[in-house]
């Protein structure tokens, strides 16, 4: 019993130990593959397995043109309205083909769910899938079978670090340095900013963060950082976590930088009801209508926004594209992106969004 | 004879003190080898600190135990189990969801490598089983037992652990008259086996049937043990309560009232339960519903209250038939007290008067809001009507006793203005002292003029406060008594099916 | 006359509307019942199942447990903070995981039967715990943002993978933990002691059971079962996140209570929860299957849980009635037979 | 301590509820560790507004609870009225007569998803936590049919702008109709016939019944309640969003319903009372404004907001005799003495 008791309490001593360690994860872990921001959609892929040859060719059979052809669209949130734009796009440029079907499947924000989803469309034999993944790593496995199967996954916004048929993307990471230099420009190189996370983990907001982090650590040594905390893409949250703040630090907040769109209009609302409208500079990321009309009303700085209906259409033709060749998708080795142009938007040029680009 | 006189267990001068109370105070008990011995007294007279005692949930605080000759001390069940007693629970202990063998070795299994040797424990169970002839299997899950056999699987569990004494607190309180005769049966079985058995009940009749002896408390001391032969049941009762019941229990003079008919059933059937009942109860009338568990009269009672429904017949209020809902009931001044209370007769969680006020928010609120001060009053009224004690109306009635909880259900009804109140087996597990003032509320009731519908198999209680008796047995009215004198024995021998053995009451 | 138990009943309700389900998706859909479709499903059905088995466990002692999925993202977590900033070998992370799964189970067992916390406030907060501690573990890149990090190993991946026959290891491994749980439930000591110490709490005391026996036993099992998910949703993902996990444990209690179990205690066992979780499983891959947007997915998914409970529901009353009509009518018999 | 301390009401409840004096240890805790910040008047107005949605689900849920249920769907209602409300006022315009009807439709949609809950809830034996959890499903599902999976916004509508924009003595408006329902419901809880209603059917309904009172109507009410205070909570989100989105307020039934029980009401039914589920509300508002305003890094929230609850609990559950704890406590004391 007691040696029992020894094995324990040393296993629990490793662990703590281990955990200890990870206080310094910053310093100790291991650099990225490439530098590059571009490459943080395809990292790894110098060692996964699809190596063996080059690439590979299959006969397919459909004409995606004429013959039934059953798609999917599986987005992080079906609820969200971005991936609904994406998803418009998508099917408003499939609608040109009367033989197609676009079916939509919902998540809700779980990769482990989602990949079970995409393991279902494999067995049930959709011709293609149109996936933004929650996340990279999670998904590798599913959108592997996918591939292996013949059957082209087209990532919106996000992919996954084993390589598949192509990635359509916002980008992330620069816009994340964008803004950074959009601030700290405006701040003239000093001043204090707190920052509105997305949920814990969520890839999407990793790569803003990092993106604004490394501008803001090599060009901004002035700018502190005053807090970062999470309001998980949430409008209502991150109100009141803007309220803690300007409770907590007052009239030091210079501006804010929010994950999404969402957020920004929260932390908007809550600068406009302590009446500091105008006094701290905001910024979101995505583009969406609401904050469009924010930013002409003054309530939020500027956004970075993303023709998200356009890119939807173009994973679309990529999709087909690929339908109509005999190019073997599961053998690329690297995935093939392609990237919407970032506008950065600000009062200056926000009418320059006409209603027919909003979404 | 000297073997049977032998005793098998003896405390002595045990005390046990609460709060500077003595609730026990020096008392003396034993028990011979296969023996029942009852032990009586009223609520509160120190019974079940006793068993608690000698089951180990108390220490004791003074005095010795012997067992076999030789002192022990109980400190904890196991100590108890150990020494060989056990208890059979007034609230069943048994695990719903389980086999009977698994209930009755739960704790004791025999296994290797923490896996249970099924067959043989089967097997055990069921040769323990046919050995004493009960009707149950060792496989039966233990849910879909009836209350009588569950029993019985207590019983067995006693057994099983070779119990040289077993403890029986109120064994028959919900057992249907043919079931009690069964467990005598098996009572005597285990007498006879020489198993020693502490028999409580409030069932004084039973009790002097059963035992070979009796020892009585009162006021937490030694009021009397008394041996078989020596039993006067009105000595009994003097001892137990200190004075003696002044009316005669063994018969009844009937008589039916001219006053108005307040409720008439015609030919009220629901088919399975109950058929072709029919009866009138005058305004100030106590009739009673007597016969055996399930026949029937408790289904003619929810009937009537309009919790159950009916299938052919009707029901007639004040002249009028009416098709009864609870809430037309209510409106119309009936009052039930069902026939469980714990279950079905209130609210564990609210205050008495939470619980009595229930019934009367159509008098204390005014366009749904409740008159606090009126709901107050309702409920001191209540504690005032009954003698509620404690006389606070604040208390929640899941911590009173047995009494006072009925006592709680009354008052939901006597603080409003009743003209028919059903009643249903309203003393059983309740003390002697308690019984005799529900007694006088319903006798209260009835001059009143309160049309009283009363069920009961207990036959003194019947006797006690009916005005007419009708006897039921197999869902079927078998026998009025409207006027004359009724005995004991006229309604045991109509409710057993002999009728005819039975005197024309004149 | 006996009384069927409500258990018995709604497991028959619940295979037979299984049944149907099937039968109807098989007709109506080409690929339902393709042999791929068929093994993809029982490996879905197998993550969820791993986490109803404990959760099953612990509703049977009359508890709930709404942090087994949770526990599984510590556990992957764990392995993968060990992983990446160790280079301890992977039978030591493996071990450390499981270790992880089982303290987390008597962690909730010491919280639940030593502190006295209900089951449902318990495992909320324990829950958060985990997904604090998971947090706190998770792999971080240079910039300090949380990333997930891809575990490149042979063994580990093998765990993900399949039977020459198409079906997957963790199917398997899922099959195999519920005829053992059953067996451990049905012939063992603790296995009647979970049942008693949920049907009749103090009964069991009584006869000598330790209550914080049983729901340690019970919270480390689900503990167990926790880990094994871990390991295979490793072996599938090769990854894990800071959100593996959170999704399972509504499905796997509406499993477990669909197959029968109740969560006043006593009540269930891993076959029934087997049917449900199949049920649950063949439900959603089944409603996947029409042309219909996600909108009609969750209010067809939905309603038809609702019409399953309410069938069960009215069928079990309905059965109640007639049985108890049907014995008073036997007693009528036997009354006038004599 | 003197009798007369002893005996004062305030000390008692505060002595008698181990959730108010960890309420009280946190609130002196954090303003001694953010200087004072934590208690100013704007702070707390924060706290306020924080947990003002979740406090007016309380007001609806806590009725299921109290009858020994459970409503899972205050969530579902919420977002199913805000999409409504926000659709109807897109569709027909920002008129008086039109937003009038935009919260009668949103408010009714509420009421009838009640209405249904509690005619199935009343009428059948139906474990309440599966079927909300089904049915909540069903309701997003509804909302992602109104609102097609985009962003309403609700643009130039004086009464939302009014609820989501307007102080009153620098107090937001979801805060006083927080409140409102508060007293609502302690009202309906304490001083009418239904809520004495409530509590009796929730501790014994057969009891109940047989003593008149209409159980399947009192079940069914509460739902409607529950329904309502959902639609209500889901209107004032929209306000202060000025937007609904197809996926807003999910989730929040797991705080609402953590804040219920952490409050001490018990999921049997019968006992607890709709301050002690506010007072639940506030113990985690509380803890996660301390948390922000200490800068405590994000990953650690949760685990503190685990342990606080457990001790919470765990320290109430202590007074009860019988308990681990307890038996430990009285011989520590006999030990001491």
């Amino acid at each position: 019993m007691k040696k029992l008791a020894a094995i324990l309490v040393s296993l629990l001593l490793v662990v703590s130990l281990a955990a200890c360690g990870s206080a310094n994860a910053a310093n100790d872990t291991k650099p990225a593959n490439n530098d590059t921001p571009a490459a943080d959609t395809n990292t790894n892929t110098d060692n996964n397995t699809a190596t063996t040859g080059g690439l590979g060719f299959v006969e397919r059979t459909k004409n995606p043109y004429e013959d039934e052809m059953k798609f999917a669209w599986v987005p992080t949130r079906a609820s969200e309205a971005n991936a609904t734009a994406w998803g418009n796009g998508i099917r408003e440029e499939l609608s040109y083909w009367s033989n197609t079907t676009l079916n939509v499947f919902d998540p809700e924000g779980d990769a482990e769910q989602e990949a079970k989803i995409i393991s279902d469309l494999v067995a049930q034999g959709y011709d293609g899938i149109f996936l933004q993944t929650i996340n990279p790593d999670v998904l590798s496995a599913s959108v592997r079978e996918a591939e292996e199967a013949g059957i082209p996954v087209v990532c919106i916004n996000m992919g996954t670090t084993e390589p598949h048929a192509a990635l359509v993307s916002m980008t992330d990471f620069e816009a994340g340095q964008v803004i950074a230099r959009r601030i700290g420009d405006a701040l003239g190189g000093e001043g204090k900013i707190v920052i509105i996370e997305a949920t814990v983990g969520a890839a999407r907001g990793v790569k803003l963060q990092d993106g604004f982090m490394s501008v803001l650590q090599s060009e901004y040594p002035n700018i502190e950082v005053l807090d970062s905390q999470p309001a998980d893409w949430n409008m209502e949250k991150a109100q009141n976590l803007m309220n803690d703040y300007l409770t907590k630090y007052g009239d030091e907040i210079d501006a804010v930088f929010a994950h999404n769109d969402q957020m920004a209009e929260g932390a908007g609302m809550a600068v406009q009801n302590a009446g500091k409208s105008g006094d701290i500079i905001i910024w979101g990321a995505n583009g969406e209508t609401k904050a469009l009309e924010y930013i002409e009303q003054g309530i939020i700085t500027g956004t970075v926004y993303t023709n998200c209906k356009e890119q939807g259409k173009t994973a679309a033709r990529i999709m087909m594209l690929y339908l109509n060749s005999n190019i073997d998708t599961s053998t690329f080795t690297k995935t093939p992106v392609t990237k919407m142009p970032p506008i950065t938007v600000d009062a200056s040029n926000v009418s320059s969004i006409t209603p027919d680009m909003r979404w | 004879m000297s073997e049977k006189n032998e005793l098998l267990f003896e405390m002595k001068n045990i005390e046990k003190i609460f709060a500077h109370v003595h609730a026990l105070d020096h008392v003396n008990f034993d028990v011979r080898k296969g023996e029942v011995h009852a032990l009586l007294g009223e609520n509160g007279a120190g019974k079940s600190t006793l068993i608690k005692i000698l089951t180990g949930v108390y220490s004791k605080d003074g005095g010795q135990i012997f067992m076999d000759g030789k002192e022990i001390e109980i400190n904890s069940r196991e100590d108890a189990a150990e020494a060989g007693i056990a208890v059979i629970f007034q609230e069943l202990s048994l695990v719903p969801t389980l086999s009977v063998y698994q209930n009755i070795l739960l704790g004791k299994e025999t296994s290797k490598f923490g896996f249970i040797s099924d067959a043989s424990e089967k097997k055990q169970i069921q040769e323990l089983i046919d050995r004493y002839g009960f009707p149950v299997k060792a496989t039966d899950i233990v849910e879909t037992l009836s209350v009588a056999q569950k029993q019985m699987v207590e019983i067995l569990k006693a057994l099983a652990t070779e119990a040289k004494l077993i403890i029986m607190d109120e064994p028959t309180a919900s057992l249907s008259s043919r079931e009690s005769e069964l467990l005598y049966k098996i009572i005597n079985q285990l007498r006879d086996r020489g198993v020693s058995i502490i028999y409580i009940s409030h069932r004084l009749e039973e009790v002097f049937n059963l035992s070979d002896r009796i020892t009585i408390l009162r006021d937490g001391k030694n009021a009397g043990v008394i041996e078989k032969e020596n039993i006067v049941p009105s000595e009994v009762v003097k001892m137990m309560i200190g004075k003696e019941i002044s009316e005669s229990t063994a018969s009844r003079a009937l008589h039916t009232s001219d006053a108005e008919t307040e409720l008439e059933v015609k030919n009220l059937t629901h088919l399975g339960y109950y058929y072709d009942v029919s009866f009138q109860v005058k305004k100030g009338e106590v009739l009673v519903l007597t016969g055996l568990v399930g026949s029937g009269r408790t289904e003619v009672v929810r009937s009537i209250y309009g919790a159950d429904p009916f299938d052919k017949g009707e029901i007639i209020f004040e002249g009028k038939p009416i098709k009864p809902t609870i809430k037309k009931s209510v409106a119309n001044g009936f009052g039930l007290i069902p026939e469980d209370r714990r279950t079905q007769g209130f609210s564990p969680l609210l205050t008495v008067t939470g619980n009595v006020a229930l019934t009367s928010y159509d008098k204390i609120a005014k366009g749904g809001f409740v008159n606090k001060k009126d709901e107050d009053a309702l409920g001191r009224k209540a504690v005032e009507l009954t003698d509620l004690r404690p006389a606070n109306p604040n208390v929640q009635v899941g911590n009173l006793s047995g009494g006072n909880q009925q006592k709680a259900v009354l008052g939901k009804w006597l603080t409003r203005d009743l003209k028919v109140v059903l009643i249903d087996e309203p003393t059983v597990g309740i003390d002697i002292g308690a019984k005799d003032e529900i007694y006088n509320i319903i006798e209260d009731l009835a001059s009143k003029g309160v049309a009283v519908l009363m069920v009961s198999s207990d036959i003194a209680e019947v006797l006690r406060v009916a005005h007419r008796i009708i006897v039921m047995r197999e869902g079927r009215i078998i026998k009025e008594f409207n006027n004359g004198v009724a005995t004991q024995e006229d309604i045991l021998l109509a409710s057993s099916g002999f009728v005819n053995e039975t005197k024309e009451a004149a | 006359m006996k009384q069927m138990r409500q258990e018995t009943l709604r497991r028959i309700i619940s295979l037979v509307l299984l049944i149907v389900l099937t039968v109807v998706f098989t007709l109506t859909t080409d690929t339902f019942l393709s042999w791929d479709n068929i093994t993809s499903m029982l490996r879905e059905a197998a993550f969820i199942g791993l986490i109803a088995i404990g959760v099953t466990t612990c509703i049977i002692t009359g508890g709930n447990n709404l942090s087994g999925g949770l526990a599984v993202g510590m556990c992957c977590m764990i392995f993968a903070h060990l992983y990446h900033y160790t280079a301890m070998s992977l039978i030591a992370i493996v071990l450390l995981s499981l270790l992880g799964g089982l303290l987390s189970g008597l962690f909730n067992g010491f919280v639940v039967a030593i502190l006295q916390v209900p089951d449902f406030v318990a495992t909320l907060s324990t829950g958060m715990i985990f997904q604090g501690i998971t947090y706190v573990l998770a792999v971080r890149n240079q910039y300090g943002s949380i990333t997930s990090e891809m575990i490149k190993n042979p063994t580990m991946a093998a765990l993900g993978g399949r039977l020459p026959n198409g079906i997957y290891y963790v199917t398997i491994v899922w099959l195999i933990l519920t005829v053992v749980m059953q067996i451990f439930l049905k012939k063992t000591k603790m296995g009647t002691y979970i049942y008693a110490m949920g049907a009749n709490r103090k009964s069991a005391e009584y006869s000598g059971i330790s209550f914080i026996k049983v729901k340690m036993v019970a919270f480390t099992i689900a503990g167990f079962m926790s880990f094994v998910a871990a390991m295979f949703t490793l072996g599938r993902n090769g990854t894990c996140d800071v959100n593996t996990g959170t999704a399972l444990n509504l499905q796997a209690i509406s499993a477990a209570v669909i197959g029968g179990a109740a969560f006043s205690g006593g009540r269930g066992d891993m076959i029934g929860t087997l049917i449900g979780v199949l049920f649950m499983q063949v439900l959603r891959n089944g409603v996947l299957k029409f042309n219909m947007t996600t909108a009609q997915q969750s209010i067809i998914s939905g309603t038809i849980i609702v019409l399953m409970l309410v069938f069960d529901a009215y069928y079990n009353e309905f059965m109640q009635k007639r049985t108890t009509r049907a014995a008073a009518l036997a007693r009528e018999k036997e009354n006038a037979g004599k | 301590m003197s009798n007369s301390v002893k005996n004062n009401p305030v000390v008692k409840a505060i002595l008698g509820s181990s959730r108010i004096l960890v309420l009280l240890i946190l609130a002196v805790f954090f303003t001694i560790a953010t200087k004072g910040t934590f208690f100013s008047y704007k702070n707390l107005v924060n706290i306020l507004y924080s947990v003002s949605l979740i406090g007016i689900m309380i007001c609806g849920a806590c009725f299921a609870v109290l009858l020994g249920g459970i409503d899972r769907t205050v969530s579902g209602n919420a977002a199913l009225s805000g999409a409504i409300v926000a659709m109807t006022i897109l569709n027909k315009g920002v008129g008086g007569s039109n937003v009038a009807l935009a919260i009668f439709l949103g408010l009714g949609a509420g009421v009838l998803s009640g209405l249904i809950h509690g005619l199935i809830l009343s009428r059948f034996n139906i474990p309440a936590f599966l079927l909300t959890l089904a049915t909540n499903e069903v309701l997003y599902g509804f909302v992602q049919l109104v609102t097609s999976n985009t962003l309403i916004y609700v643009n130039g509508c004086t009464l939302m702008d009014y609820i989501g924009q307007v102080r009153w003595l620098g107090i937001p408006i979801p805060v006083y109709i927080m409140l409102a329902c508060i007293l609502f419901a302690y009202i309906i809880l304490n001083h009418t016939v239904y809520g004495r209603q409530v509590y009796s059917v929730g501790g014994n309904r057969q009891s109940s019944e047989l003593s008149g009172v209409p159980a399947r109507k009192v079940i069914l009410i509460a739902y409607i309640i529950s329904g309502f205070m959902g639609a209500l909570a889901g209107f004032v989100l929209s306000s202060m969003n000025q937007q609904a989105s197809a996926g807003q307020a999910k989730n929040y039934e797991n705080n609402v319903l953590a804040a219920i029980v952490v409050g001490g009401v018990s999921m049997r039914g019968g006992s607890g009372s709709i301050q002690n589920a506010i007072l639940g509300a506030f113990l985690i508002g509380v803890i996660e404004n301390g948390m922000n305003l200490m800068g405590v890094p994000s990953i650690y929230k949760d685990m503190a907001k685990g342990i606080i609850i457990i001790v919470a609990v765990a320290m109430d559950m202590a007074n009860q005799p019988g308990t681990p704890l307890n038996n430990l406590k009285r011989r520590l004391s006999k030990k001491a003495a």
